[in-house]
C-alpha cells in the first residue's frame, strides 16, 4: 500500500509532491537528473501570452538560507509552449499543472482556450509574481480585475483551477473572491518582496532592485498562510510551498493544511531533493503508521478529536 | 549530491587552492565547472571552476568573495562538503585543434585556463594569468603569473603586444570588465572565446537565474556556457 | 568630531541606534547591564490605555536565524506606567520615543494627553502588532479609523509622531495616509506573522497559535519596505528595524532609507550587542571617510551623483 | 557575552555532561542558570542550569531537546560558545537553612538540585533524580539516580514513601507534569519549591517571553523565578 498516495478531484496522486512554479523551468532539464513519473506533480514554469525575455543580471543573490530573484517571468509563451514543449510534458506519467499569468481576463482565456484539449490536469493562476510591474501583481490590486480574471479562466474550462497567492495582507478576502468566482484550489505561497543591497556599492544587488524572497525562512509565513486558509476554508484544496527542504518541513506544510507539497528553492540547491524528502516521509508516515492524509491539517484537530 | 573531503589547503585571506578527494571517479573537461555547498544550511549551490582533476582528485582556485568562499578557504583537511556536476560546455566544444590559442586569465578565472594548458598544452601559443596579489605565486605555480601591470602595461596590452603579427586566437576567462576592454581593442577578424560568469541559481539551465544577452537573445551561462564567442555577447 | 551624529526635526541624536519597542521592555533591566545614555534612543514597550496580561506561554519559538513571539503587548497600562516608570525614563539622556496602541482615536488621544507633558521625544503608534485581536492589527483595515487615530493623535500632540507598520501588501497607501494625516515620520517594520508547528504533536507551537516573525531573517522584507517608501517620499523621516544584528545589517537598513535604525530581537540574544554595533559603525564610517548621515539612502542615488 | 571553552564531555545520543572552562572568574549559586548560544548565527540564547561550579569552571547537563541541545551534545573539547549569566533567584533565597529538604529531580531538572545538594549537604534530608535512559548512569555520579519506576512506583511517590512522617520540605526540578502530580499528592501544611522552565527569550526579565501564571498575576521565570512556591503557580 501507498502510504503517500492522495486523491484531488477523483484524480489518484501518486505522492503529495509536486515541483512548484519556476525554479525548475518546465523540467527539460530536470528529467535527465530525476524521473519525473516519480514525483506526485509538476507545475509548469509561468507561462505568458507573449513571450518574456525577463529581467536583467544579476537576478539572483544567495541569502543566509533563503533566496533573492528576479527571473522576471522569463518565457517563451504560449505558443511556443504548444509548439515546442506541451507533448513533452503531456507524456509525463504524473499530476500536470499549468501555472498562467496575464494582464487580464482575455489572456487568461486566451492560454487557457489554447490548452485546454491537451493531457494536463490543473491550472495555476499566477496572480501573485512580485517581479512583474504590470502582470498578475496589480490583480490583487484591483478587485473587479481579478473577479473577471477567476470567472472568465473558471468558465473556459472543466478542469480545476488553483490560485496562486503570496503572503498577502487581505489573504482571507482574496481568496474568499477566488472561492466564489469558481476558483477550484489555492496554491501558498509565492514568494515575499525582499531586497539585498551590498553595502560596499551602496546599489541593490539585483538589477531590479527588488525581488521575491524564497527558500527556508519563509517556511513560517506560509505555514501562516496555509494554517489561516484552512482554519476558514476547511475543504479547500491547499498546495502548501514555501520553505520545503526536507520531509519535517513538508509534514509542517501538511499540518497546517496543505494537500499537496510544492519543492521549489530546495530543487535550485540540489535538484535530486525531491526524491529524497518522498522517500523520508514515507518512511516517517510508516513509522507512524500513517497515511499522508491522516497528517493533512492535523494542526486544526480539536482536543476532542474532532477531525477535519 | 556528491561527498568530497578536503586533502590539501592552500590558501591565504584573499584566496586559497584546495584539492579535494571524491568516491565517485571523475570525469571534468577543462572549461567545466562545479555546483558545490556545505554540508549545513538551506543555501544555493555555487559555481566553481575545476582547475586540475585527475580519477577521484580536483583542485579549484577560491577567491574569498563572500560567505562561501571563505568557508571553503577556511576548510581543514578531512572536512567535506557538496558538489554537483561538472556542467557547462567544455572549451573543446569550440576549441579548433588545428589553431594555437593564447589565454588570459583574470584572478580566479585564470582556473579553467591552467586546467586546459595542462591538458591541451600543444594547442596553447601563450598565456598570462594576472592576480591582484603577489601572494598567489605562494600557492599556484605558473610561469606566467603576474601581479598587476607588468612593464607598465595591463595584462592583455602585454600578451597581445608580445604576440604582435599572429594569428591571434584567444580564450579568456576573467572579470567583465576584461571583456569590454578586450571586446574594445581586439581586431574583427581576431577570435576570442570568453568564459562569463554570472550569479547562479540552479547550474544546469532550468532556474532561468544566470542569464546573458546575446547577438541571438538571452542565453543561459550555466548551460549555453560559460563559454561564449565574444562577438556574439551583448558586454 | 562624532561621525554618528543625525538629526531629526532639530534634535541632535547621538547615534542613529534606537532600542525597538518591546524586546527591552521598558529598560529597568538592561540599564544594570549597558548604560542606556550610550544610545541614541530608545522605544518603550507598546504602553495600552489599560493594562494587559499578554497571552499564554509558550510565547516564544527560536527558529533558525529568526524569532516567533507572541507576547501580546503585555504591559501594566498608561497610569501605572506615568506613576512607577516614566520619571527614570525622563532621566536618561537620550532619544525617547513612548510607543502607544489602541483600539480607537480616543484611547490614543487619552494616553497622549497624559504623558505629553513629560520630558519625551516622539510618540510611535503601533499600528500593526500581530499580537492583538481587537488591537492595532484591525486599525490597518479600517482606513477611516485609521485616518481618525492619526489624525486626532497629531493634533493632540506638538511633538512629532511616528507610525509603526509592518510588510503590508498596501504599505504605499497606508503610508500615504499617515502623512495626510499629520504624521511626522514612520518605523518600518514590525514583525511578519508566522507559524510553527512541532510535528511531534501536530500543534502549533505558540499557545497563540500565529506569532509575529523577527531576528534576522526579515531583513531582505525590511529592506524591501524601508527602500520602497523612501523612493516614494524622499524627505520623510524613516525608522528602520528588522534584523540587525550588527553593523553591516544597520548600514544596509540606512542605506536603502533609514534615518535612525532599530535594534530588536539582536537585544534578547544579547543586551550588550547594541554597543558592539554602535562601535563597529563608527569604526566603518571613520575607515570610509564618512559620516552615518552620508550613507543614508545611498541606494538611491542616481548615477548622475544626484543625492537625496 | 563571555566566551566558554569545552574541557570535557561525557554524553550520548540523549544526555551529556559537558565541562566548561572560561576567563572570568565565575560565581553562581545553585538554581541559577546561564544563557548560552554558539559562535555563529543569530539565534536566541537558551537557558541552562549549572550543576557544579568553581572558580573558572563550570558544568552542565543536556537534554538532547532539539537543535541547540543537539549542538551542545556534540561539542568538542577545545571547542568554544558564548554564554551569559548567572541569572535567575538561587535557592539560597528560599531557603529555611534551619530546616531538611527533600529533592526531587526530574531528568535535566536535577542538574541544578546536584549542585545544591554539593554546596549545601547538611540541608538535604534524602534525594532522588528520575531518568528515562539507564545510560544516564555512565555520565552522572549520584547514587540516588533512578531509572523509570522504582520498586513499582515513579519517582515522586517512591521518595514520599519513604520520607513518610518526617517534616517534608521539597526543592523540585523537572517536567510540569512531575509538579502538577506533586501538587496533587502534597499535603497543604507541607513546602514545595519547584524550579519552573519556560521557553526564554532574553533571560533576564525584559521581553515579556517566559510568563508563568501565579495566585499574583503573570511573572516572569527568568526573573522573578525559577524558583516558585508551588502554592503560588497556577500550573
Ligand atoms: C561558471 C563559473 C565559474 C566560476 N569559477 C570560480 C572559480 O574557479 N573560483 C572562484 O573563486 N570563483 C568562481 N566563480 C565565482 C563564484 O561562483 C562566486 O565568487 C561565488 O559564488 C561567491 O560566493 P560567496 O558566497 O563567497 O559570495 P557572495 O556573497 O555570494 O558574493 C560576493 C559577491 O560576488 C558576487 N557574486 C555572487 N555569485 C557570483 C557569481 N556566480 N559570479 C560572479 N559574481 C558573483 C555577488 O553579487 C557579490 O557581489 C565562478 C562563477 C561561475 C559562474
Ligand atoms: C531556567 C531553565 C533551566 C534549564 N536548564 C536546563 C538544563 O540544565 N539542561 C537542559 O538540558 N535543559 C535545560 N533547560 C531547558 C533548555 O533550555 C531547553 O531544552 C533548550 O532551550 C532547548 O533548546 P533546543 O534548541 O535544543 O531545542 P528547541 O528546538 O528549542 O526545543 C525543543 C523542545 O523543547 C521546547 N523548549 C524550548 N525551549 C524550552 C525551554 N526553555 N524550556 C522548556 N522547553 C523548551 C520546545 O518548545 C520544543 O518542544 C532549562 C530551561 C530553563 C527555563
Ligand atoms: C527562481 C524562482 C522562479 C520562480 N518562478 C515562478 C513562476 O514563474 N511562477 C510562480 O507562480 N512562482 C514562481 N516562483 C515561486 C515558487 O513557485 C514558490 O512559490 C516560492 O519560491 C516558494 O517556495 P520555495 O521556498 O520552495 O521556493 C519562483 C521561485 C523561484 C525561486
Ligand atoms: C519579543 C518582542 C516583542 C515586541 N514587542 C513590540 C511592541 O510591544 N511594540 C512594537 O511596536 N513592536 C514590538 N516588537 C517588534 C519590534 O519592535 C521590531 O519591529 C521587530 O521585532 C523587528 O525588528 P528586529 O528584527 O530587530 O527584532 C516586538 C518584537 C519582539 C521580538
Ligand atoms: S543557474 Fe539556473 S539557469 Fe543558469
Ligand atoms: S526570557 Fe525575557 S522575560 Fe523571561
Amino acid at each position: 500500500m501507498n502510504l503517500l498516495e492522495t486523491n484531488l478531484f477523483n484524480k489518484k496522486i501518486k505522492n503529495p509532491f509536486i515541483i512548484a512554479s519556476g525554479p525548475c523551468g518546465n523540467f527539460e532539464e530536470l528529467s535527465e537528473i530525476i524521473d519525473i513519473n516519480n514525483l506526485g506533480g509538476i507545475t509548469t514554469k509561468t507561462i505568458t501570452k507573449e513571450p518574456k525575455i525577463g529581467n536583467k543580471a544579476p537576478r539572483i543573490v544567495n541569502l543566509n538560507d533563503g533566496l533573492l530573484n528576479s527571473i522576471g517571468l522569463e518565457n517563451k509563451g504560449i505558443d511556443y509552449f504548444i509548439e515546442n514543449e506541451i507533448k513533452r510534458i503531456e507524456d509525463y506519467n504524473t499530476l500536470k499543472i499549468i501555472s498562467i499569468g496575464g494582464y487580464n481576463e482575455y489572456d487568461f482565456e486566451y492560454m487557457i482556450e489554447k490548452i485546454d484539449d491537451y493531457d494536463i490536469d490543473f491550472y495555476e493562476l499566477n496572480l501573485s509574481c512580485p517581479n512583474v510591474n504590470k502582470g498578475g501583481a496589480t490583480l490583487l490590486n484591483d478587485k473587479k480585475l481579478l473577479s473577471k480574471v477567476i470567472e472568465r479562466s473558471c468558465n473556459s474550462t472543466d478542469k480545476p483551477i488553483f490560485l496562486k497567492f503570496g503572503y498577502e495582507s487581505n489573504l482571507e478576502e482574496l481568496v474568499k473572491i477566488g472561492v466564489y468566482n469558481g476558483a477550484s484550489g489555492v496554491t501558498l505561497i509565492n514568494t515575499l518582496k525582499g531586497m539585498k543591497i551590498d553595502i560596499n556599492t551602496g546599489k541593490p544587488i539585483l538589477k531590479m532592485k527588488t525581488g521575491g524572497v524564497s527558500g527556508s525562512f519563509i517556511k513560517p509565513m506560509a505555514v501562516h498562510c496555509i494554517y489561516k486558509i484552512r482554519e476558514k476554508f476547511p475543504y479547500l484544496p491547499i498546495i502548501g510551498m514555501g520553505g520545503v527542504f526536507n520531509h519535517e518541513d513538508a509534514i509542517e506544510l501538511a499540518m497546517a493544511g496543505a494537500n499537496l507539497i510544492g519543492v521549489g528553492t530546495a530543487m535550485m540547491m540540489d535538484p535530486e531533493i525531491v526524491n529524497k524528502i518522498i522517500k523520508n516521509t514515507a518512511f516517517y508516515l510508516s513509522s507512524k503508521n500513517k497515511n499522508f492524509e491522516d497528517i493533512v491539517s492535523k494542526s486544526h484537530e480539536r482536543t476532542d478529536n474532532y477531525v477535519l | 549530491m556528491n561527498l568530497a573531503r578536503v586533502v590539501e589547503n592552500k590558501s591565504f585571506y584573499n584566496y586559497g587552492v584546495i584539492t579535494f578527494k571524491t568516491d565517485k571517479k571523475l570525469d571534468i573537461e577543462p572549461g567545466q565547472f562545479l555546483m558545490m555547498k556545505s554540508k549545513d544550511g538551506y543555501n544555493l549551490s555555487k559555481p566553481f571552476s575545476v582547475m586540475d582533476c585527475k580519477d577521484f582528485e580536483f583542485k579549484v582556485l577560491i577567491r574569498n568573495a563572500g560567505d562561501f568562499s571563505k568557508f571553503l578557504i577556511k576548510l581543514k583537511i578531512g572536512e567535506e562538503l557538496l558538489f554537483r556536476g561538472p556542467y557547462g560546455s567544455p572549451f573543446s566544444k569550440f576549441i579548433d585543434f588545428n589553431k594555437k590559442y593564447i589565454l588570459i586569465g583574470g584572478g580566479c578565472g585564470s582556473a579553467p585556463l591552467m586546467h586546459l594548458k595542462k591538458i591541451y598544452p600543444n594547442i596553447i601559443e601563450d598565456s598570462v594569468f594576472g592576480f591582484s596579489d603577489y601572494r598567489i605565486k605562494s600557492i599556484v605555480d605558473d610561469d606566467n603569473i603576474f601581479v598587476d601591470r607588468i612593464d607598465g602595461m595591463n595584462p592583455v596590452d602585454y600578451i597581445l603586444n608580445r604576440n604582435k603579427g599572429k594569428d591571434i586566437n584567444i580564450i579568456s576567462c576573467g572579470p567583465k570588465g576584461m571583456f569590454i576592454y578586450l571586446k574594445y581593442i581586439i581586431d574583427s577578424y581576431q577570435t576570442a572565446w570568453i568564459s562569463m560568469e554570472e550569479n547562479m541559481g540552479c547550474g544546469i539551465g532550468m532556474c532561468k537565474g544566470c542569464p546573458v544577452d546575446t547577438v541571438d537573445g538571452v542565453k543561459m551561462v550555466c548551460k549555453d556556457g560559460p563559454l561564449f564567442n565574444i562577438k556574439e555577447v551583448i558586454l
